[in-house]
């Protein structure tokens, strides 16, 4: 008999469900598996895992969401899927974005993703009308001065600017658009993030924020204050991942909202950002072709698609976008992301083992402090090209 | 002691050196567990105590002079000192420790006045008491998270009522989120909890406040004392030792005590409401360097053991019975 | 100094009634003491004339103001309570002057009459120790310092010597005495001891299960009992009651004047009011009684000699100097007539209308 | 009942409006869970300031108690908690009268190490404790928060109970002894019914600290079987959204038990226990 | 019932020494009575043989077995405290019957033995009351009551009658000895009582400042006190004490034998030794000391009369029977010769050598 330890962390009780129902399928034609699914809460999983693998008290399978993955590669924990990928009769539908993810810690691929997550911007129709915008913006210059009408309006704002946790996104989306490039690091290793272009993205936000665009206590907000935000009607605009979708709909008619692209930068271009989510094994499991066996199941095409859609991703198997779900007009913003050469997904540099505090922490309190006025963005870009750069350093030499 | 002669029982007893060794012997035996007995008692709170937090708390506190990350056991080393050298450079550290201390200090100061008024109302007599008295003790057991998500929410100008009612006193000049402030933002995590500690102090004090013997009172009033006297000069130094523990230890406890603070504020308004104790917790689960985050942990606790030691002196000098 | 008036206090409980109707004037500057079997309410009325204690019912003034609802900390009054009450958390030095750090004394002040308070109780080597580390009399003695350092309105003393031993309980007794004179201030006392009752009282209270008995001067008392609870209270030993019908006639018509003969059921006679006849002197009738000796207690410049008259009655015979007499002898005594006593069946003194 | 009419008047107005004062700051961020609890989702956010919403459900009440574990957790929470408050108060009762009833060497000592325990963060040192747990086979059983539970609050119900114990008389031990009692009969016939108050604070104490934990709770368990109920309530932060409505319906239904066991106890916080005891 | 040796015993209190050579032998069945002023360390010798109270040095016997470090609960004694020390949670028959129900007596048992002490205590309708809503006497006689209804090695009563009333003193202290005979336990009786300490003593110990002073039996005590301090200690009022210094030498011829007339410094006279002389009585030589009437104090069957000698030397003179005298008139008094005593001094005594 052997028994797999699989654990979720980015759990919901409806996320848990269907994933109970497609273990059960697992477990149904594989008889003698049994798998134990351990649900941690998203607030605290990371500290969780942490512990439990610090612990000795290691599972065989594991949701990996992106910005762990190189720790834990890094770390020698993850098993190298490669061969397990070669050999599976679904390895050939993997998107080539989807194989990219999978290797991004180191060239080796350590997880199979699930899905991904792209920026899009959701906007309130009310609101617009409301403040007397006619079409939902198309640039950086337009949405400017959209959410500058829509903050005239009394108690209402422009922007849900996210600038507690998980704002970096934003950050990043507004230096690359401004810069009119996605990439991180030049040539020579060091961090594009202080370019005068990039800059000025920053900048972009830091004004959005100062002229009243955005809420006063945005400064703090996180995930869920954006989106209370906007369903709330406080706010107009939101940039969110799909995952979003799924509170925003529970709470706001479908007539009262829609999804654009990310406002392109002077350039004519934007950069959403793209994360993603995946399973990986862990090194130490004593039954490695069951968990491959389970992994596989889970990312069948099948299963794939359901997972997707109840998570709020965009699935990994090519063609699964030609799905009815998919066609409607709030998922439109995401598919004009994917399908148009004006927009170039952004995947961050998670593969640095420092991104994690960077993110979290670092970038989240000096932004804060732009936004209050106490840095100027100059002095924020200096600050996060000074870590990346030698993060990146730190990266390449291990290569 | 140890001349058998000197335990001779007199003469006319009879024949007292015969049984007189046994008894002796008897006698060593019964000091001995009299002399164990009061460990007798401690043993089991010490087993607990030494084997799920002493042992595991040494372990910690080496960390701190490692360079240790979670998870790669094989980046560790034995570093000295140098953890604790980084300290006096890191600004973030110096700003964590001033807005410790004020978090502790308003958060005990207030909670403890607070808590001292409660418990003097709840112990006189009014109509409803047994309600009253189970109502204003429940914030005390609300779990952290849903008290911080809850004041989080009263905060919230859009779907909360506090911003407003502030702003209508005059106290806001318009309802805004106070959290996002950098200067007032910290008022939000000490104000929930206040609000959750007054209840810890109602509690103690009002059970200590009822084993004060009511002759106490009744001389003090024959005395002449006012109630102000009877209050600092009876019922303080009652209660002295009990406000000495408690206080003691809700410094030690609110010092270290940063759920509010993370669920409410994530330590922001850029670092306007970091703590030590949210910092080392940052500093080990988002830098990942467990080393420098127990360092700083140990200074905390250095802290705490000079602050513990100052309070011991002085209730040694103040409690006199 | 203040008089002090209780009109109809009584005091209950819940259910258990405590003390009832108590009528009680006190001058200004008066000695009062009050004495009764444990239990009769003594404590219980000191300390509603302190105000610790709710009236149930009546009125109580003090100095003329009407203080039933007055505090405890407004009527100005020194106790003594019977338990001490002091306050463990503070030396002896400060529980003694502690009601003149209420009122704002200055240190100097407060210093010099705590220390002569507690030169005359013998304290002054344990003014910085707590109560804790006192012997029982030393630890009463702190209470009573606490009141004598005061100058209030009246002082109310619980039995504040009882604790001490017969040396020291003289010598405060005196002291109470003179400060009694000194402060003319009024006081209330209790007690369990005789001597300290006579010597000090101006009027002693006898009460008796919530009731008074009897208010007047300890002769007055002593000579004159109301009843029979306080013939036998007062008096130690105790005065001794025998059945008028126990007695032959012929002894009655002797002991017994005719006018008040019916009414009389029981006659009492104390202890020192009895002599023993020596056996040599012969003539029958000088022996009022014939008794056999139980038990002799040898006091020293006293005996006591418990006689059986039989019937199991016991009959205390106070002898002056020592006896040696073996028990078991019988013994003659006869009465001083005139220390006689006499009640009615209700225990009501009757008095011979000569007298 | 002596003082006089106006300030006794003054004084009473006064306490019942300080009374008022306190419990209107005790309730309010509670009513506020309950009438989210109560709201229908799509006016949570819409009528969020209003003090009572337009519309009322008990939709979710319902799942949490009907379609989801968390009666199941409730019930976890009040096995660890019961079983904790009873433990800890055992153990610090002994641990307590030992401190005030004994001189020992190593006293000083034993005390600096329980403070010790308060004064780390316990985040620092889960990782060594989830080893031994895990060492010992308790991991993902109520056994484990038990036990973490009583070792953490050991300390200060200690010296809770220590200074109850130093406010009864000795010399009732003493009579007690001197009546023949061993110092365990002593202690429950004679000293525990005088220090009902501080058993009784010290009990409250420890079960809601149990009740409310998460740390230990979140790190040691990991089995839906044997989870309690904070870390139930943190599955509604999703990283998504937060189901407000079933959090806090599941926070309401979580004060439930806390409050009856306040009212529970509180009947032990009596004043006056040992008066008539001593003379002197 | 066991015998009690006490060798050597001291005890201290950090610094303060409490008690120190205390040497004592205690018979089984005996009946000892501590006696001595406030402060001087009977508490602590009872808590000490009862176990409560560490023995800083010497050693303890009860029944040959040396108990230095044996449990109070393994020395099967009964205590009375001084404090009472009564358990507040529990009704008065709980109370007393505590010991009975840690030992497992059966209920039925436990009951007849607790009824039994309620009677002969008088505590009857107590029963069911807590502590705390009795009175001060009523509390200690359930604190004696605790102890009564045990059947112990040893009782130990610590001023267990100190909060009565006389009568019921008198009662109680029947009852002790009566139970005393009963059972012949050896008890150890702490009082400042004279009356209860020489009537129940088989022997008494006068201790002063934590020593031995005398030990004897009472007749011993008061006839032949060892030294100044036992004969001013006992008798009641105390001792009159004169410099032989302020005698005339005619009268210290007298009154003081020849062969121990150069150590001796003091004479002491008890009040009841000494008589007044009727001013109608001429003869000079029988009044031995003339002095002035300071006060009279009036005790019913006995008057105490203080005089001033000059130079503020006050002596005391026990008239038995009443006696109206002014204060300022002069009395002459005599001496019984016999009563005399002598001291060195040191304040020991010397004796005639011919008694
Ligand atoms: N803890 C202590 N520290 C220092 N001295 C103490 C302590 N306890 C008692 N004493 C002293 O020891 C002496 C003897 O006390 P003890 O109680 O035995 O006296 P006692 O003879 O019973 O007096 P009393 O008749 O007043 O009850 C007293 O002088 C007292 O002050
Ligand atoms: N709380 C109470 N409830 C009921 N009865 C009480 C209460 N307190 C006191 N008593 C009773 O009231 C009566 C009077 O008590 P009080 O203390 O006044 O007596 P006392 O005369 O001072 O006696 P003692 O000489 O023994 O001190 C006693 O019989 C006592 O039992
Ligand atoms: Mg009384
Ligand atoms: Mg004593």
């Amino acid at each position: 008999d052997t028994k797999l330890k699989l654990v979720e962390v980015i759990t919901s009780p409806a996320r848990t469900e269907t994933l109970k129902a497609m273990v059960a399928d697992y477990e149904k034609s594989n008889p003698g598996v049994t798998v134990e699914i351990v649900s941690l809460p998203w607030g605290q999983a990371f500290e969780k895992l942490a512990t439990m693998v610090a612990g000795g008290d290691v599972p065989d399978v594991v949701e990996m969401p992106d910005k762990w993955q190189a720790l834990y590669a890094g770390a020698g924990k993850l098993a190298n899927l490669e061969d397990n990928i070669k050999n599976w009769k679904h390895g050939a539908t993997l998107g080539e974005k989807t194989l990219a993810m999978a290797r991004q810690a180191g060239g080796t691929a350590y997880s199979i993703p699930y899905g991904f997550y792209l920026r899009a911007m959701f906007y309130n129709k009310k609101l617009l009308k409301e403040a007397g915008v006619a079409k939902p913006p198309v640039t950086t210059a337009e949405f400017k001065e959209a959410a500058a009408k829509v903050s005239k309006l009394d108690g209402k704002y422009g922007y849900c600017l996210r600038g507690g946790g998980g704002g970096l996104n934003a950050w990043m989306m507004s230096a690359a658009a401004m810069n009119g490039s996605g990439k991180f690091f030049d040539d020579a290793g060091k961090a594009t993030i202080n370019q005068p272009g990039s800059v000025k993205g920053l900048q972009y936000l830091m004004d959005l924020y100062k002229d009243g665009s955005a809420p006063k206590d945005s400064v703090n907000w996180g995930f869920n204050e954006i989106v209370a935000g906007f369903y709330s009607g406080t706010c107009a605009f939101l940039d969110q991942d799909p995952d979003a979708l799924i509170a925003i709909a529970e709470r706001m008619p479908a007539e009262d909202f829609a999804v654009i692209p990310m406002p392109v930068g002077p350039a004519g271009k934007a950069y959403p950002t793209i994360g993603f989510a995946g399973w990986s094994i862990f090194e130490t499991t004593k039954h490695k072709s069951e968990s491959w066996a389970l992994l596989a199941h889970l990312s069948d095409p099948e299963n794939n698609k359901t997972w997707a859609r109840k998570v709020g991703v965009l699935p990994i198997h090519t063609g699964a976008e030609q799905d009815p779900y998919y066609k409607t007009e709030q998922f439109a913003g995401w598919f004009t992301e994917l399908n148009s050469s004006k927009y170039q997904p952004l995947i961050l540099p998670s593969y640095l083992e420092g991104f994690g505090y960077f993110a979290s922490t670092l970038a989240l309190e000096s932004s804060q402090q732009a936004l209050l006025g106490e840095i100027s963005a100059q002095e924020l870009a200096d600050k996060w090209a000074e870590f990346l750069t030698a993060e990146y350093a730190k990266w390449k030499a291990k290569q | 002691m140890t001349d058998m002669n000197t335990h001779l029982p007199p003469a006319d007893a009879s024949d007292p050196t015969k049984n007189n060794s046994p008894q002796k012997t008897k006698g060593l035996g019964l000091s001995l567990s009299y002399f164990l007995e009061p460990y007798l008692y401690l043993s089991p709170a010490l087993l607990l105590i030494g084997l799920v937090i002493l042992v595991p708390l040494v372990i910690g506190v080496s960390y701190s002079f490692q360079s240790i990350a979670l998870l790669q056991p094989f980046k560790t080393g034995w570093i000295g000192l140098d953890n604790y050298r980084a300290l006096f450079t890191d600004a973030k550290f110096l700003v964590a420790i001033k807005n410790t201390f004020w978090w502790t200090l308003y958060c005990v100061t207030l909670q403890f006045l607070l808590g001292l008024g409660l418990a003097m109302l709840l112990n006189t007599k009014f109509h409803g008491k047994k309600l009253i008295q189970a109502l204003v003790f429940l914030p005390w057991a609300v779990p952290s998270l849903l008290s911080a998500l809850t004041w989080a929410w009263l905060f919230n100008p859009v779907i909360g009522p506090l911003p407003h009612w502030l702003a209508a006193l005059g106290i806001l000049a318009e309802p805004f989120n106070i959290l996002g402030d950098k200067d007032l933002a910290l008022w939000g995590p000490i104000v929930a909890n206040i609000w959750f500690g007054i209840p810890f102090f109602a509690i103690t004090l009002l059970a200590a406040l009822q084993s004060i013997p009511a002759d106490m009172y009744e001389a003090a009033d024959i005395d002449g004392a006012t109630s102000w006297q009877r209050f600092t000069k009876i019922t303080l130094p009652f209660l002295a030792p009990m406000i000495a523990i408690t206080v003691m230890l809700r410094t030690i406890w609110i010092a270290n005590f940063a759920d509010l603070i993370y669920v409410m504020t994530g330590g922001g308004p850029a670092n306007s409401t970091q703590i030590l104790s949210s910092y080392i917790f940052t500093t080990a689960f988002r830098k990942l360097d467990f080393g420098y985050a127990s360092a700083v942990a140990v200074v905390l606790l250095l802290l705490m053991l000079l602050y513990a030691a100052i309070l011991l002196k002085m209730r040694k000098k103040l409690v006199k019975v | 100094m203040a008089s002090i008036q209780l009109q109809d206090i009584a005091k209950s409980y819940g259910a258990v009634e405590v003390l009832r109707n108590i009528d009680l004037s006190i001058e200004e500057g008066e000695f009062i003491v009050l004495v009764g079997p444990s239990g009769c309410g003594k404590s219980t009325l000191l300390r509603m004339i302190a105000g610790l204690e709710p009236i149930t019912s009546g009125d109580m003034f003090i100095g003329n103001e009407w203080v039933n609802e007055l505090r405890p900390r407004d009527r100005d009054i020194a106790m003594v309570f019977q338990s001490y009450a002091l306050y463990p958390h503070m030396s002896v030095e400060r529980n003694m002057g502690f009601s003149l750090e209420i009122r704002g004394e200055d240190k100097a002040e407060r210093k010099k009459r705590v220390q002569e308070a507690a030169r005359i109780l013998g304290l002054e080597p344990y003014l910085d120790r707590l109560p804790k580390a006192l012997s029982g009399g030393q630890r009463q003695r702190v209470a009573m310092g606490r009141a004598i350092v005061r100058d209030p309105k009246a002082f109310l003393f619980d039995e504040p010597l009882s604790n001490l031993d017969a040396a020291l309980r003289v010598e405060m007794r005196l002291e109470i005495a003179k400060m009694h004179k000194r402060l003319s201030a009024t006081m209330i006392y209790v007690t369990h001891d005789q001597v300290e009752a006579l010597t000090l009282a101006d009027r002693i209270v006898v009460m008796n299960n919530g009731d008074i008995q009897q208010i007047g001067t300890p002769m007055e008392l002593y000579a004159r009992p109301a009843n029979l609870f306080v013939a036998q209270f007062l008096g130690s030993p105790t005065m001794n009651i025998i059945q008028k019908e126990a007695l032959s006639s012929s002894l009655i018509e002797m002991l017994v004047p005719a006018d008040i003969r019916d009414s009389v059921t029981k006659l009492g006679i104390r202890p020192e009011h009895v002599q023993i006849v020596q056996s040599s002197d012969q003539e029958a009738e000088d022996g009022h009684i014939t008794g056999k000796v139980v038990v002799v207690e040898h006091l020293g410049s006293d005996a006591n000699i418990y006689l059986d008259l039989g019937n199991q009655r016991q009959f205390l015979v106070r002898h002056h100097g020592d006896l040696e007499v073996a028990s078991g002898t019988e013994l003659k005594v006869r009465f001083d007539l005139e220390k006689l006593h006499y009640f009615d069946n209700q225990g009501h003194a009757v008095h011979q209308p000569f007298l | 009942m002596l003082d006089r009419n106006i300030t006794n008047g003054l004084a009473v107005v006064g306490k019942y409006g300080a009374l008022a004062c306190y419990v209107a700051f005790a309730m309010l961020p509670l009513y506020w869970l309950l009438k989210i609890s109560l709201t229908p989702d799509q006016l949570v956010f819409t009528e969020g300031t209003a003090l009572w919403p337009s519309a009322l459900t008990l939709e979710n009440f319902q799942s949490v108690i009907f379609y989801s574990d968390f009666m199941a957790y409730f019930k976890n929470s009040i096995l660890v908690s019961l079983g904790t408050a009873l433990i800890t108060t055992l153990v610090a009762t002994a641990a307590g009268y030992a401190f005030s009833r004994f001189h020992f060497a190593g006293k000083n000592l034993i005390i600096v190490a329980m403070l010790l325990t308060q004064m780390f963060p316990l985040l620092m040192i889960i990782s060594p404790i989830y080893k031994i747990f895990a060492s010992l086979g308790l991991l993902n059983t109520l056994t484990s928060l038990i036990i973490a539970y009583t070792a953490f609050n050991v300390p200060f119900a200690t010296f809770l109970m220590q200074s109850f114990f130093d406010g009864i008389p000795q010399d009732l031990e003493e009579a007690a002894m001197t009546d023949g009692a061993t110092r365990f009969q002593a202690l429950r016939k004679v000293i525990f019914p005088l220090t009902l108050p501080g058993l009784a604070a010290t009990l409250g104490f420890v079960f809601t600290a149990a009740w409310s934990e998460l740390l230990f709770a979140l790190m040691l368990i990991s089995s839906n079987d044997t989870m309690t109920f904070p870390v139930g309530l943190l599955t509604f932060v999703s990283k998504f959204s937060v189901d407000w409505g079933q959090m806090m319906a599941a926070g309401v239904l979580a004060l439930i038990p806390s409050c009856l066991f306040f009212i529970f106890i509180q009947r032990y916080l009596v004043q006056g226990l040992t008066s008539g005891a001593v003379k002197g």
